[in-house]
């Protein structure tokens, strides 16, 4: 049993703890960029040692942490979890190169972006619930100071209002997970916080919480539910996002949208689907799932159309392409499951590009308000290009990783959510809708005298993006490496749900 | 039975007269005086229910009681004298510099 | 009957005895060596407490040696240990050093003696030998009027509520027939209720809930901890106030079987009316003492959950969370005493030193501090890993279970207040972190004195160190809370 | 050898513009002509290949490739008569119009990128004709509709360029979506059918490979085939600029010309009518419900396309800009290939794909021709205003004669009964008879009213324009020369073809009859030659195209009546014709800007920021927490006593509830 993943969050830490004791920005961001490095290294190792038949965890390990409960330093990945891993590891350290030229406490702010690696990476790989817990409330704080510390002009309200709102879901979806263990620990009469015995039990429960109102099984299914989607972030429960995302730095939007949204999704599969078929009311559950992630899709879509700073549009963008994630996901078809899957992968790609173009305009332009820009592809030729390639990846163009995610949802999903999908279709034109439209007032069209002389992203933010490009036109045209493994742990996964829901697979 | 309920009567009525000075003296001495008030119906309390029961534990929990009555008054004497020290007055509506 | 077991309050009996003797006899200079002293006796008995090992009755059934009392002690001679390694710089060059360390000693003892009180008569003595000696330390600067005034306002209600709980005590003697509290409970095990009792246990949660600082019986604390001289202040939110606690366990839990029913009512009432209260008004506060007075507040009210259910989880959480709350509360306390000692360094006479404008850029003029201060503060919000997230953790567990198990909404409703409250909590501290390490310092770094830091690391090292390695102090808490013969 | 299954050839035909796009976009600069070389030499490559596998396969021969990709899908090669036939016409015109470019494009800056994104889009277009599954073809579909928009935005610097490519990209975008909802409506039934049993892919076969599809095209429910044809027209009537979604495509005349040539006439335009006709098993296995005998998605496409062909030609009299001539022009004759998709299909069944691509093919001939003629104008006299031109004939006689050449063959001018004429006249005429037969047949004759009187439209704004350009005296004094021969050679090759190619109809039609067959799939029904018609239906077309030339001469040359009367802004019929039906105005502004973007998009950014932020989380949450916190806080008044007070208080309180929760 070789450590892979104890070995990567620890260097991780290490380096972050590290990078907080370092005097110079330089020292600091090197050390960022050998750490993030390693795990991206040790990710690939793991990468090329993964069996993509096997659905078990693999890389599996476990150490004693506190019997008296029952708790275990447990981690392992599986086709859920190694993709977001590698992405995890993809994006920190082209974040890190993105931000090569902070100066700004700059021994803080890598620590920091390392600090999000360990936590990120915690949750993606731990068995159990309450290891699993605790990294998903570490990830908070480092994205508070990256806000607070880096952030615009309401930074203060952005990030207390990040904080506390994914706080509160993440404490509804704690006492769910309180439920889901003291009743296998009820059943199996010893405390055990492993992550698959408290799902497996599930099935078990049974009786009322509030009397004829809900039952224990509904009341955890939609808190976890809860939890997952107010991370996603799926309407009505996103408000948190854009103004997170307009004030925080562009490497703390980066990492937000590219790895934290993602947490949530992972949380859909990885613990809402196991569950579903279980829950009393399974299709009103998938019903309620389908309509958020539907709506989150066509709400997004229409609010990013409606906003005038480049950066908040990009943020609604994100919200409606994680609505993908949950309709994908509530079809409970293996391949619409798996390109769900492969829809968070993508998008935390495709994401990365636009916040980054995003920070390269305001960093040069001074601004990001759509209409105070244009025709700056004059003088910013590099990152038009990027920047277009970013956009029309976004918008789902083929050739680009986002068009596969986004086509195996609509295509497998139709079988059992006809309606939700033609809706979610309606939704395509405008979404290229507003990233054309942004692109022609902002980037396009005669130059603002008015933005003085602009220069063109420095190379290091521009060498970044290009390699997302190139990592996403790799993925749209050869989605296999990850998309196989996703495949192959969602088809058992769905097919039991599935099969005892008796839908369409 | 019947003088049982006479002393539990009127500890209780030197109970609520101590607790009605507390509420509404002003002056931190009353106040204190109060305080010795309701520690003794306690105590009375104890004593009566003491030859009730017929056993000591009461008693000498009264004997207790009052020792530390008696010291608890010495610390509040002491701390209202360094109080008058420094602010001239016992009167303790005017002591709120600490509040909301 | 060995009294090695006693050797911790003996030791501390002495020492404090010992230190006023010395006091009288050596020269104000020399007076700093005293709290060398005190800290060394303070280390040695915690040390004996720990390596405690088995359980014995003394003193005619009058003091009990149980894991509970074993775990208490830890809590209160640690949390004065803190304090006084602290106050080797607080009252450096005091004339009055003797007298200080003797009270906090005292105190100490008579807070242990609580913790292993067998008997309502032991329990008020001890009881009121650590309110007495705390009353002093309140008004120790004799010269500051906020300190007197603290002391008055702690003294008046703290004699008043030490009243209401002879009162009530002399009731349950009334009713039982006995002080001892085994035999009360063996009474209260047959007798079926009568309206006495209850009267009788209103008048405890008062006597009590004054000392967990329990809304409505809270009034006093905010205003003692603001003006109290910061180490002190540090003493009671993070000492004497788990003396409650251990009481209430002792005689609600333990002793009043009968009335459990109406015990878990009171509790739920006061715990969500606390725990609201605390942290709503924290939020507006703009002195660092007092915001802390009221988290502490409002931590009492989730430490009380735990009469709510009274399963033994659940009585294991709240002990966890007490021992957890010393070190965090005691060490934020102590974090606050260093920016008022930096404060005044910088203007010899400043008011109100804790004022949140102080605060500002802290991470760079005092990091230690600084960053202790933020693990404190995300420990009291309950973030993992943390002695505060542990504490918060298995309560709240207790409660959810408990909740389910009896399928009760009521409890649903109470642990779903208490998860709104501690995301609400997140917002005043998230507020002081702010000035530390986003607003801009106001002043040059400053040189943190050495016994400020080794106490507040001292803390830090408890909080983290609990909250990454739980699984001893949990064995433990679960062993006290079996004392209780809970279900 | 370029033939056999497992010949790298046919892949080449794609990657090569492929390799070239890549060289050109980052070396280009380092190259004269912007790297123009590459993407020439690769695209001749291309032709030869596509030649060579002609050569080979011909007559009754097809490639067919396939590899598995991600998930259920493949990737793979169809190289049948439809496509070679495409695949030469592509490679050759895109060939002519890059040789062109090359004297077109030589004072602009950015040569390399536009090179490079025509190779690109020829890449793009290739891959739609070689794909051997639908999904394949969607892709390669978008990515010509990519190059499209790039390509129109060519000039990004000038905002009407900008909004023309946005605009054609959305537009687009709509019959794209309706595509795809096509393919996800075909998936879902198709795996309906293979999950119930009723249907299996041979072996080695994909669910969306195109003999899948037709294999399983009988077995689908008839209404939802219905529906997934009709979609997939859908797409179609976004590409081929068909009506309702027309509108993009004038405006798309704000890209170089060159671009307009290959894109918006030859090519990417054609791909609409292309996948009718890949699909045209599909249409023609539809129910016949709304009329006997005519499947009903042939029916809605016969239509839909004869009606465009007539109301974009109406727009074509008044335009005054002459490539928005020649886009509506196109836009008209992509009517007729529909229309002969949907008329001839019910009448001869899979022959009308034959009929439809050769006038596909002949069109691609001469609007290339066309376009590069009025390039060639344009950048003689630097307008594209044809009432600044005039009298160009004495300046510009290659240009003038092969403009007029295009012009005939656009027109259809031939001798009927001996078959001598130019391409149109072959491939229009024909159309034209099949839309009698079909009216013979079911007695409707509308579709071929739509098309006799576009033809006479046809040939009247074509030689208005030309007239109006080449003839009379100069409206403006620029001193116009002729073009270099760089670019004279592709006319001058162009105008031959225009000439020459209608000749070959009876082989063109025999070869694609066989289509389908050779793929191992019999069409649905409708076979059953065409009947004899009568020589005024063949002679019909002809007249009207020399009716229209005489007009247009009468108006435009003698100018026996003054236009001003009618060509004014308070003739409504003009204005309306000007304004193109308002079309802009609705689809661009009111649904587009105002609806979409001022209704919806900003009362969904009102609820947001306003109610579910503003509201619920800021004031009702945020603000009365704090007014709590002030209002609790003032209960602590520092006063002692009033903190007796409320402990004796909550001492009473807490009896008091006990008392009602029945404690005592």
């Amino acid at each position: 049993m070789t450590a892979y993943i104890s070995l990567m969050i620890a260097i991780a830490l290490i380096g972050a703890l590290i990078a907080f004791l370092t005097k110079t920005r330089e020292q600091a961001r090197a050390v960022a960029l050998v750490a993030s490095g390693i795990s991206l290294l040790i990710s690939l190792i793991m990468l090329s040692r993964f069996d993509s038949s096997l659905t078990i965890m693999q890389f599996a390990e476990s150490y004693n942490w506190i019997p008296s409960l029952g708790i275990n330093l447990s981690f392992g990945v599986d086709g859920i979890g190694m993709p977001l891993v590698l992405l995890s590891c993809i994006v920190i350290p082209l974040t890190v190169i993105f931000a090569w030229g902070e100066t700004k406490e700059a021994n803080k702010f890598y620590g920091l972006i390392l600090l999000e690696l360990v936590g990120v990476l915690g949750v993606f790989t731990s068995r159990d619930f309450f290891v699993f817990y605790i990294f998903w409330e570490i990830v908070l704080i480092p994205m508070y100071f990256l806000i607070s510390i880096w952030g615009g002009p309401r930074k203060d309200y952005a990030a207390i209002k990040f904080f506390i709102y994914t706080h509160v879901a993440s404490l509804v979806m704690l006492l769910a997970i309180f439920t889901l263990y003291f009743n296998a620990w009820n059943i199996t009469g010893k405390p055990n916080f492993d992550m698959f015995l408290l799902l497996e039990k599930y099935q078990l429960l049974d009786g009322w919480l509030i009397t004829n109102v809900i039952s224990i099984k509904d009341a955890i299914f939609i808190g976890l539910l809860f939890g997952f989607i107010v991370k996603m972030p799926a309407v009505p429960f996103h408000t948190w996002l854009p103004d997170a995302h307009v004030e925080a730095p562009t490497a703390g939007s980066v990492i937000l949208a590219a790895l934290l949204l993602k947490m949530g999704g992972y949380g859909l599969f990885r613990v809402i689907l196991p569950l579903l078929p279980f829950s009393d009311s399974p299709g009103r559950m998938i019903t309620l799932m389908a309509i958020i992630g539907v709506l989150s899709i066509l709400y997004g879509t229409f609010l990013a159309l409606a906003q005038r700073d480049l950066k908040k549009m990009v943020a609604y963008s994100s919200i409606s392409h994680m609505g993908y994630v949950t309709l994908g996901a509530a079809a409970l078809v293996p391949l619409s499951v798996s390109g769900a899957m492969f829809q968070q992968f993508s998008h935390g790609l495709i994401t990365c590009v636009l916040f980054m173009s995003c920070g390269v305009i305001q960093h040069s332009a001074g601004t990001r308000i759509i209409g105070d820009l244009g025709g700056i592809a004059k003088h910013m030729p590099k990152l038009t290009f990027l920047m277009l390639a970013g956009f029309l990846a976004s918008l789902g163009l083929p050739g680009m990783s986002g068009f596969i995610a986004e086509l195996l949802v609509l295509l497998n999903s139709y079988a059992n959510l006809p309606t939700f999908v033609i809706l979610a279709l309606f939704g395509i034109v405008f979404t290229a809708g507003y990233h054309l439209w942004a692109m022609q007032r902002a980037v396009f069209g005669t130059f603002n005298e008015k933005l003085g002389h602009i220069h063109d992203g420095a190379n290091y933010e521009i060498a970044s993006m290009a390699v997302l490009i190139l990592l996403i036109i790799f993925f749209g045209l050869y989605p296999n490496p990850v998309l196989n493994m996703m495949t192959a742990t969602a088809t058992p996964l769905v097919r039991d749900a599935a099969g005892l829901l008796g839908v369409i697979v | 039975m019947a003088d049982l309920y006479m002393y539990l009567i009127i500890s209780a009525v030197i109970f609520t007269i101590g607790s009605y000075g507390i509420i509404t003296q002003r002056s931190g001495i009353k106040i204190l005086m109060c305080i010795e008030l309701m520690l003794n119906s306690a105590n009375l309390n104890l004593v009566a229910f003491s030859s009730f029961n017929d056993n000591a534990s009461g008693q000498v929990f009264a004997l207790f009681s009052i020792a530390i009555a008696a010291a608890e008054a010495a610390i509040g004497f002491a701390i209202l004298v360094a109080l008058f020290r420094v602010r001239d007055t016992i009167n303790l509506d005017n002591i709120n510099i600490l509040r909301w | 009957m060995s009294y090695v077991l006693l050797a911790p309050e003996i030791l501390l009996t002495v020492l404090a005895l010992a230190v006023i003797l010395i006091g009288l006899l050596v020269s104000d200079k020399s007076k700093n060596i005293l709290g060398y002293i005190s800290a060394a006796g303070l280390a040695a008995s915690l040390l004996l407490t720990i390596g405690n090992r088995g359980g014995d009755t003394f003193f005619y059934n009058a003091l009990v040696i149980d894991p509970l009392s074993q775990i208490f002690k830890i809590i209160f001679i640690a949390v004065s240990l803190l304090a006084v390694i602290a106050s080797i710089h607080y009252f450096k060059d005091n004339r009055n050093q003797d007298e200080y360390y003797g009270l906090i000693l005292l105190a100490t003892v008579g807070m242990m003696v609580v913790a292993s009180a067998n008997d309502l008569l032991s329990l008020f003595v001890g009881f009121e030998l650590a309110s007495m000696s705390t009353y002093v330390l309140a008004g120790f600067e004799k010269k500051n009027p906020s300190s007197l005034e603290a002391a008055l306002k702690y003294f008046i209600i703290g004699s008043l509520s030490s009243a209401l709980m002879l009162f009530g005590m002399s009731l349950v003697y009334g009713v039982s027939g006995s002080t001892n509290i085994p035999e009360i409970l063996a009474y209260f095990k047959t007798a079926q209720v009568s309206g006495i009792d209850i009267l009788a246990m209103v008048f405890l949660v008062a006597g009590f809930g004054f000392k967990m600082a329990l809304v409505p019986f809270h009034m006093w604390a905010p205003d003692t901890y603001e003006g109290s001289p910061t180490v002190v202040s540090s003493l009671l939110a993070a000492g004497s106030k788990k003396m409650g606690f251990v009481a209430a366990f002792r005689v609600l839990v333990l002793a009043l079987v009968a009335v459990r029913a109406d015990i878990q009512v009171v509790f739920a009432i006061l715990a969500v009316i606390t725990m609201t209260y605390g942290n709503v008004v924290a939020i507006s506060q703009k002195s660092i003492k007092r915001m802390l007075a009221y988290s502490s507040i409002a931590q009492a009210g989730y430490i009380s959950l735990a009469f709510v259910v009274m399963t033994q989880m659940s009585i294991a959480g709240g002990v966890l969370l007490a021992l957890g709350h010393a070190f965090m509360k005691g060490g934020a306390f102590l974090a606050v005493a260093v920016v008022g000692y930096m404060v005044l360094s910088d203007n010899k006479n400043a008011k109100n030193t804790d004022d949140i404008s102080n605060f500002a850029g802290l991470g760079k003029r005092a990091p230690i501090t600084a960053l202790s201060l933020f693990v404190f503060f995300l420990a009291l919000a309950g973030i993992p890993p943390s002695a505060g997230f542990i504490g918060k953790f298995v309560l709240f567990y207790s409660v959810t279970s408990e909740a389910v198990s009896t399928a009760s909404t009521w409890l649903l409703v109470i642990v779903v207040i208490a998860i709104l409250n501690s995301a609400l909590s997140i917002y005043y501290y998230a507020r002081v972190i702010r000035y530390m390490y986003v607003l801009p310092p106001a002043g040059e770094r400053i040189h943190e004195p050495l016994p400020y830091v080794v106490a507040i690391l001292l803390a830090v090292i408890g909080t983290i160190g609990i909250g990454l390695y739980p699984e001893p102090v949990i064995k433990m808490a679960m062993d006290a809370a079996s004392v209780l013969g809970v279900i | 050898m370029f033939s056999e299954p497992d010949s790298i050839f046919p892949a080449f035909i794609v990657l090569l513009p492929v390799i070239a796009f890549v060289l050109t976009l980052f070396l280009g600069k380092k190259f004269p002509h912007g790297g123009a070389y590459f993407p020439i030499a690769a695209i001749a490559g291309s032709f030869i290949i596509s030649l060579g596998v002609f050569l080979e396969i011909y007559p009754d021969k097809i490639v067919q490739q396939s590899l598995p990709w991600f998930a259920n899908m493949n990737i793979g090669i169809l190289i049948d008569p439809l496509a070679v036939v495409m695949l030469m016409m592509v490679t050759f015109v895109s060939l002519l119009i890059h040789i062109y470019a090359v004297g077109y494009m030589s004072h602009d800056p950015a040569k390399p990128r536009y090179f490079a994104e025509t190779a690109l889009f020829t890449a793009a277009m290739l891959g739609v004709v070689l794909s051997d599954n639908i999904l394949q073809f969607f892709i390669s579909w978008e990515l010509v509709g990519l190059c499209s928009f790039l390509l129109i935005g060519f000039w990004y610097h000038k905002p009407s360029a900008a909004a023309a490519a946005k605009k054609a990209f959305l537009v687009t975008r709509v019959g794209d979506v309706l595509f795809l909802a096509g393919i996800v409506l075909l998936y879902v039934n198709l795996n309906v059918l293979i999950n119930k049993g009723l249907f299996t892919p041979e072996h080695g076969n994909f669910i969306l490979q195109f003999k899948t599809m037709f294999e399983a095209a009988k077995l689908i429910d008839p209404t939802q085939l219905t529906f997934i044809t009709l979609l997939f027209f859908g797409g179609a009537v976004g590409k081929s600029g068909q009506f309702p979604l027309h509108g993009w495509l004038p405006d798309a005349m704000e890209g170089p010309t060159t671009v307009s040539a290959l894109i918006h006439a030859a090519t990417m335009v054609t791909a609409g009518v292309y996948l009718v006709a890949r699909t045209f098993p599909m249409f023609a296995a539809t129910p016949a419900t709304l009329s006997p005998g005519v499947p009903d998605s042939l029916l809605i496409v016969a239509y839909i396309g004869g009606f465009t062909a007539l109301f974009a030609a109406t727009m074509g009299l008044v335009m005054n800009d002459i490539k928005r001539v020649l886009a509506y022009s196109t836009v008209s004759q992509l009517g007729y290939m529909m229309l002969a998709l949907g008329t001839a299909g019910a009448v001869v069944g899979a022959q009308a794909v034959g009929i439809s691509l050769f006038h596909l093919i002949s069109h691609a001939f001469f609007k290339a021709l066309l376009f590069l003629c009025a390039g060639s104008v344009i950048h003689a006299v630097g307008t594209n205003d044809i009432r600044e031109m005039g009298g160009l004939f004495s300046k510009m006689k290659i240009t003038g004669t092969t403009m007029m050449i295009g012009a005939l063959a656009l027109a259809g001018i031939g001798i009927p009964f001996i078959n001598i004429g130019t391409a149109g006249f072959f491939s229009k005429d024909r159309i034209i008879e099949g839309t009698f037969e079909y009216g013979e047949k079911t007695g409707d004759m509308i579709p071929y009213a739509f098309a006799i009187i576009a033809a006479l439209l046809t040939s009247i704004y074509i030689f208005r324009l030309w007239f109006m350009a080449f003839t009379g005296k100069p409206r403006s004094e620029r001193h116009p020369h002729e073009s270099p021969n760089v670019m004279t050679r592709p006319l001058m090759i162009l105008a031959f073809l225009a000439l020459i190619f209608g000749f070959t109809h009876l082989g063109f039609y025999g070869y694609l009859e066989k289509n389908f067959e050779l793929m191992g799939v019999e069409v649905a029904g409708h076979e059953g030659e065409a009947a004899a018609t009568s020589p005024i239906v063949v002679l019909l077309p002809v007249l009207v195209g020399v009716l229209g030339f005489l007009i247009a001469y009468a108006i435009y040359y003698k100018r026996i009546l003054n236009m001003s009367k009618i060509v004014s802004s308070n003739n409504p019929l003009y204005k309306l014709l000007l304004n193109r039906y308002y079309e802009p105005t609705i689809g661009a502004d009111m649904i587009g800007v105002k609806l979409t973007h001022g209704v919806v998009a900003q009362s969904g950014e009102f609820v947001d920021r306003k109610i579910i932020d503003g509201l619920i989380i800021d004031n009702i949450i945020g603000k009365t927490t704090f007014c709590l916190g002030e209002i609790a806080r003032k209960l602590q008044t520092g006063v002692v006593q009033n903190y007796a007070s409320v402990t004796l208080l909550g001492v009473g309180l807490l009896l008091i509830v006990l008392k009602l929760v029945g404690g005592i």
